[in-house]
């Protein structure tokens, strides 16, 4: 299951979602909003999707993650918005018969995601705000 | 003949051109290159980032790639999403 | 926070335990029961656990993991008595700044919970059990 | 001069002999290693099982280790956790 959504993503229903009687293992991975980058205090983040394609870019590497890892399910939850400290900006959730392969997969679609999935996030600050990674 | 194309902007790029979309000048059998170059001469802004990439029907395109007047395209900035 | 507890786990008190400011990513291992070991159907599982030591034993790994990673918070609770089929039995629960530590960090227990904790799992099926490990 | 011991039992151990707790003849002096080869005297049962380690006052203990009559001793077979 993947999706890109406005609301507070729900850890429970991700863990519901993800159960079956043959999964011995769930891996979950949460990023989560910060109070500070690079030190500098951050106010809070805005997260701006280009939804159409981030939806079809994490299906692909869902994809590629299932065919690498016997995953049993998985689920990929990206936030946008505005979201303040504490809040979650992202859940993957991967459930496998065995441990390895959970935490190898969700760590996999983690990092992918961080590099080609088209979603942005700009740091506010007290005084100015940066879109992250947009320059040199 | 010269049409124009409209093209999607998220992130840095919707704020240095203070629009979410714009339509550019284009000739028709344009390539995804020709059209950064275009962007890049009524935007000069754009220049300041680090790098840009080109979205055409939801799918990373190369600079080769020829547009058709009916495909989605989007500017796509440095992504930075997780 | 380390705990050994007879009552289901509750992951989402786990996550707001592990909330934090400074956090930046959570990683969740969760160790259920599946219905099948080497392929034979599993009714249920028995924990049993020398608690006061797999107690001192579990706070030695997380200790371990605190030297070699800057971890903010973290949960370790391991399950005990009997689990039927999808219930977790062991849930450790890692916040750091950046993700690759949070990864690690809950790896490194799960996988050394696993070699030095005294807890002992029986596998129940329709014709017989096992005590997990004890037989070479 | 001769006392005795308790050691408790779990997992496998408790199965094997019934109980969750045993008192062991066991002389003063001895150490983890002795306490073992009494135990697979009285409970040969015992040697069924792939390894048995020995925990003392909740710490793993080496064979070499000498028992005190007020230790809390366990016997500690293959851990399955997780």
């Amino acid at each position: 299951m993947i999706a890109i959504t406005s609301d507070p993503i729900d850890v429970s229903a991700a863990l519901t979602y993800l159960q079956s009687d043959q999964a011995g293992a769930i891996d979950f991975f949460l990023g989560v909003v910060r109070d500070n980058t690079q030190e500098r205090p951050v106010d809070r983040l805005e997260y701006e999707a280009y939804d159409r394609m981030a939806i079809s870019e994490m299906q692909k590497i869902a994809d590629e993650a299932h065919q690498r890892w016997p995953i049993l399910r998985y689920t990929i939850i990206h936030r946008k918005g505005t979201l303040q400290i504490g809040e979650i900006a992202v859940l993957i959730g991967i459930a496998t018969a065995h441990r390895a392969a959970s935490f190898d997969a969700c760590r996999y679609i983690i990092d992918t995601i961080k590099q080609t999935v088209p979603i942005w996030k700009k740091e506010v600050f007290a005084n100015g705000e940066t879109w992250v990674n947009a320059h040199p | 003949m010269s049409s124009s194309v409209s093209v999607l902007l998220f992130g840095i790029t919707r704020d240095l051109t203070g629009q979410s979309a714009v339509s550019v000048p284009f000739p028709e059998g344009g390539s995804v290159g020709d059209l950064i170059d275009q962007l890049h001469l009524d935007y000069p802004a754009l220049a300041s980032i680090r790098s840009l990439l080109v979205a055409v029907n939801g799918e990373y395109a190369e600079s080769e790639q020829i547009l058709a007047q009916n495909d989605e395209i989007a500017l796509i900035p440095p992504v930075s999403g997780g």
